[in-house]
């Protein structure tokens, strides 16, 4: 289905931390269309300052008590002036939400499990992929790192869909200390021969790299989404490229908005 | 009395003045889905070499105030691709498709042209010496009062097809460029390319886009491209397709004034895909409210008498 | 360690490089109710000639998207007044005072100096030979090599004083202008002046200001301002002094990085007259978190290697 | 006193009408130093666009049950961005404003009347003009013009300063149909050989033009409030510069936000 633009009214702003907040969004004909992995342009009505949207994984598709979907909401964190603006946002201002736009993650059905690897802000789209694997009853476990054990979120939501966790903190307050690829790489070296695990990654582009790798060098294959600075989100601008090799051949510049932003792990390149 | 909107640019009639500005609407195609895209007035493509290109390395834009620089480098399919993979689907979705052709070398320009005049579904020929992104050819052309003639002249003679060149803000008198444009025998010509920025990093002292240079677009340089439009305006015959920074009706409405045939809008597709409906409804509704039958009587209609000082 | 802001044009020493841009701070002397004028580094008189003169009626100034456009045109009390009147005013505050000089002929630009080579407590003279807003004299000495050095090389002459001529944006090549000035003798060069743009009323169909043109300043010109500094900075051995929508001390840091030895705040001061102690205060607070102990250090310490694609 | 700039945050904005309101702002160095007539420099905080500040006249000083000046008030017209920006704000938002700034009216003593001639916004600055002739027990009078009578505003406050009030409407709903500048006249007549009404004016120029060649008709002193696009109120960029003639000289350009807002209705030259 195409993607839409919706005049979207703030239905709940509900700040996690000082970083973070959840985003929800009356936005019902976005959040009918929406694949896990996808994402939306986002920007607060009326400002011009800055001028572009900004894209964002959707988080949840939100329903209300009877089922029906109401909207989606994105899980937003403080990085500049755009995202600083969203956090701030109260209940009844409006956005600008365009989409689902790009490639969704493909989903994986048993025997193969799903390991979705998500770094900080990089849980955004594991919600919605958490419940579409749920619903396959697919085996699904969540490595998810943080910098603090307050910046981990959502984790009940995760439980409650039967997702095992795997949690990382840098300081160590909470879950093994250090990076999310520790506890990755000990869970790969677990796995027999013909077993498959789907690694899904979401998160900054080290870990991705690291991500990737390690899902290569265990015969796993991989999944991840990228962040590049995107103009458009619909192909427009040419901003969002990053580089792309399919079998032998040289690598291709190609629009991650358009492509991806998910990518088959071994066919990106890293920079 | 619906208001009529079309406007002809030599022999190419438009059913009305929208085009879509080259590098901000891919090859068209990608809009398919939100636009519909034979309601407008026409679309220029991603500026278009002989061969394949790559482009320059992410980060390729960045944004500033009321603007933004981008400095993709012409990422593209080359032309020869485009005639086989776009334009058959161009053609079908019944869109007026404008090229935006580029070069490194005067021979290239013409190569390029040859191979669109020879294809079917080009609308017309727009002659990209204006970006400010590549080192080799292109603004080389647009920075000399010859150098645009000579390429002008020379893709004259290789294509009958509307020819357009697009002409660079980033000298110190544009009109006269579009006067050697059109004494070398251009249909129209086409302004404003975006203005050389630079933006640093001043954590990391670094700039903000790979190549260092990029070209400015949007709002923040609408009135200095206002101006250029209407000294073009002034100095030549043949029609001018104003843009920078179009955001509104109100916006293209001050480029038609100016002098402008048609418009193009490039930045504001990114913010707003849906930018051309909006933008027609506030055309009609102010030719409704200003009496006005024909768009193209408002082209240059620009009225220089000074206003008053005080408020009504 | 306090951080050390004090820059050097030439022979003149300032204590920081903030020095307040030529028809954006009256005389000096209206905002000594605000700012303390000996905090900053100096400060640019309204545009002189040498006789008084009544500028152009209003409507004089339009907001655009990020900016605004201007055309005062140049009201003022001519040099001898101002000699009278203002200057023992201004160093009786301790400012450092440049004149901003405008002629309508090379005669007028060199009586005007002279007249102020006499007078006491002048720092420099900022010659304006880009003045977008009037048809005599100025700009073209400003669009023309030729017209730039003859202006500089004659004023060289007739003054010992700092001399420091001010380029127009609205040319191809910048820094060949900044190089000409060097060449006739200029101890500094300041740009960029304003861009010359046209705002329209669409509902009247006439010009948002009197003056049909104006020049377009603020926020949404500063990244081709920068760009230009940067080539100049390339270019030419004396110092730069940049501006063009500085609103910060980030910004006045990417001015400077780009190669500007001190640089003036225009626009802004409209918006807020109380800039100067917030970047005062940005720029040390820059300085400590980055350990630089001269600020002097950071002009032209752009690094042009490419940024990567990723964000941490 | 010099002016200063307080980000002052938003205490009330009460909506008069689909385009008044009432801005209450807590400034109150601001208000302790404004004299009736002056003005200030105002501007949402954060806003970038539009770019500059916009003028207003204060229109209350706003004072504590206790009596202490806690802020400024203006009264504000939709009229395009800002205007309409200000009128949409809510309590807790934080505006700039820069003041007081430029020059106030001279008030009168008995015997001398004051006569404030008003047209739609131009009420503001009467608010606290009339406070200050009321506390010098001058004879004062209102003439107050608006478009309908929904948009005569504040009555109550007058009257319980004992101004008399002299209504007009454009469509004749309240008070007299048509022109303020009609009872004016009448007014002027009655007046006798050594009577002195000084007639203040604010509001649309054609109105003061009106006004200031009525009270010299009738050999009246006038004190007009003009209105130009002011970029910085603070005389520092001469965009908003009127013609004035001091007795017999040529008329020069003259800042009004230094040398007015209000001027001598005999030295203004009528463009
Ligand atoms: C497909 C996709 C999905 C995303 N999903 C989420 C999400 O669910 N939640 C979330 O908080 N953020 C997400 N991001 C990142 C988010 O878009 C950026 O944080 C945001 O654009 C920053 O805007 P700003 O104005 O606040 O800061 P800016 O000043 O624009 O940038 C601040 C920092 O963010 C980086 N940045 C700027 N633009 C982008 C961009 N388009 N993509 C990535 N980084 C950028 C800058 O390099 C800088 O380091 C996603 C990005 C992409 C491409
Ligand atoms: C000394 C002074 C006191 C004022 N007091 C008040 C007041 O108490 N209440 C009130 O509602 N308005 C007052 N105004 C007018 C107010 O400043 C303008 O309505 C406002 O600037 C319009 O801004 P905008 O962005 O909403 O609209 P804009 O789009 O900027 O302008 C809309 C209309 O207002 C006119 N305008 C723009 N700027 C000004 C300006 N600086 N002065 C006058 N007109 C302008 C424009 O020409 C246009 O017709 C005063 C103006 C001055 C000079
Ligand atoms: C991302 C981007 C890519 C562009 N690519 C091209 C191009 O390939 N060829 C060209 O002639 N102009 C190109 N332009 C310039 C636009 O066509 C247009 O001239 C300019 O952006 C001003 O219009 P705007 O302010 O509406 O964007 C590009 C502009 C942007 C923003
Ligand atoms: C209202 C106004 C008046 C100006 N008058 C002069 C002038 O008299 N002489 C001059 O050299 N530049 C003049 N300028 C240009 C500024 O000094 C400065 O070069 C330009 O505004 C860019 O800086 P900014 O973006 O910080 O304002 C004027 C600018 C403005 C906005
Ligand atoms: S974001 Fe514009 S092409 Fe991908
Ligand atoms: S408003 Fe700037 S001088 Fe009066």
């Amino acid at each position: 289905m195409p993607p839409i633009d919706i005049a979207a009214r703030v239905i709940a702003n509900a700040r996690l931390s000082s970083d973070y907040s959840v985003l929800s969004l009356a936005a019902p004909e976005v959040g009918a269309r929406t694949l896990p992995g996808q994402f939306v342009m986002i920007k607060p009505e009326g400002v011009t300052d800055p001028l572009l949207r900004r894209p964002f994984s959707v988080f949840e598709v939100l329903r209300n008590a009877q089922g029906a979907i109401i909207g989606v909401s994105i899980l937003n964190k403080r990085a500049g002036p755009s995202t600083r603006r969203l956090y701030d946002l109260e209940v009844g201002d409006v956005v600008l939400c365009l989409g689902p736009l790009g490639q969704p993650f493909k989903t994986v059905a048993s025997p193969a499990k799903a390991w979705m690897v998500a770094g900080g802000v990089g849980l955004a789209p594991f919600a919605t992929l958490a419940e579409s694997l749920a619903a396959g009853k697919t085996d699904t476990t969540l490595f998810y790192g943080a910098r603090t054990g307050d910046e981990l979120f959502y984790l009940d939501f995760f439980e409650r869909l039967g997702v095992t966790l795997v949690l990382t903190t840098e300081n160590g307050a909470r879950g093994t200390k250090g990076r999310v690829t520790i506890p990755l790489e000990a869970g790969l070296k677990t796995l027999g021969t013909g077993d498959t695990a789907m690694v899904y990654a979401c998160g900054p582009e080290p870990m991705l790299e690291a991500v990737a790798k390690l899902a290569a060098r265990y015969h796993q294959p991989s999944q991840v989404s990228v962040e590049r600075v995107m103009g458009c989100g619909l192909g427009g601008c040419y901003s969002c490229v990053v580089p792309v090799r399919h079998g032998g051949e040289n690598a291709n510049l190609v629009r991650s908005c358009l492509s991806g932003p998910v990518f088959d792990g071994a066919e990106l390149v890293w920079e | 009395m619906t208001p009529d909107l079309a406007v002809s640019i030599g022999s190419l009639k438009l059913p009305n003045p929208l085009i879509a500005a080259s590098g901000c609407f891919g090859y068209g195609l990608e809009y398919d889905q939100v636009v519909d895209l034979s309601l407008l007035g026409g679309v220029v493509s991603k500026g278009l070499f002989m061969t394949e290109r790559q482009g320059h390395p992410p980060p390729r834009i960045v944004e500033t105030p009321a603007g933004m620089i981008n400095a993709i480098g012409l990422q593209g399919i080359g032309v020869h691709r485009f005639v086989k993979e776009k334009l058959p689907l161009l053609r079908e979705r019944g869109a007026r498709t404008f090229v935006n052709v580029c070069g490194t070398t005067l021979d290239e320009y013409v190569e390029v042209c040859k191979v669109l005049s020879d294809a079917e579904g080009v609308a017309a020929i727009e002659l990209n010496i204006s970006c400010p992104n590549i080192k080799e050819g292109g603004i080389q052309f647009g920075c000399s009062l010859n150098g645009t003639f000579d390429v002008v002249s020379a893709v004259r003679k290789a294509t009958t097809l509307p020819l357009i060149p697009k002409l660079t803000p980033n000298v110190t008198d544009v009109a006269s460029f579009a006067k050697a444009a059109e004494d070398a025998g251009a249909d129209a010509v086409s302004l404003v390319n975006t203005f050389l920025a630079l933006a640093i990093d001043v954590e990391t002292r670094r700039p903000k886009i790979s190549n260092v240079l990029g070209g400015l677009s949007g709002p923040a340089i609408r009135p200095i491209a206002v101006r250029m439009v209407w000294e073009c305006y002034q100095l030549v015959k043949i029609p001018v397709i104003g843009m920078g920074g179009i955001t509104d009706a109100r916006d293209v409405l001050e480029f038609i004034l100016a002098g402008s045939t048609a418009v193009q809008i490039g930045t504001q597709n990114f913010v707003d895909p849906f930018v051309w409906s909006k933008v027609l409804d506030g055309l009609k509704d102010y030719m409704t409210r200003h009496n006005v039958a024909r768009l193209s009587d408002l082209i240059g209609a620009f009225d220089p008498t000074p206003p008053k000082a005080t408020h009504p």
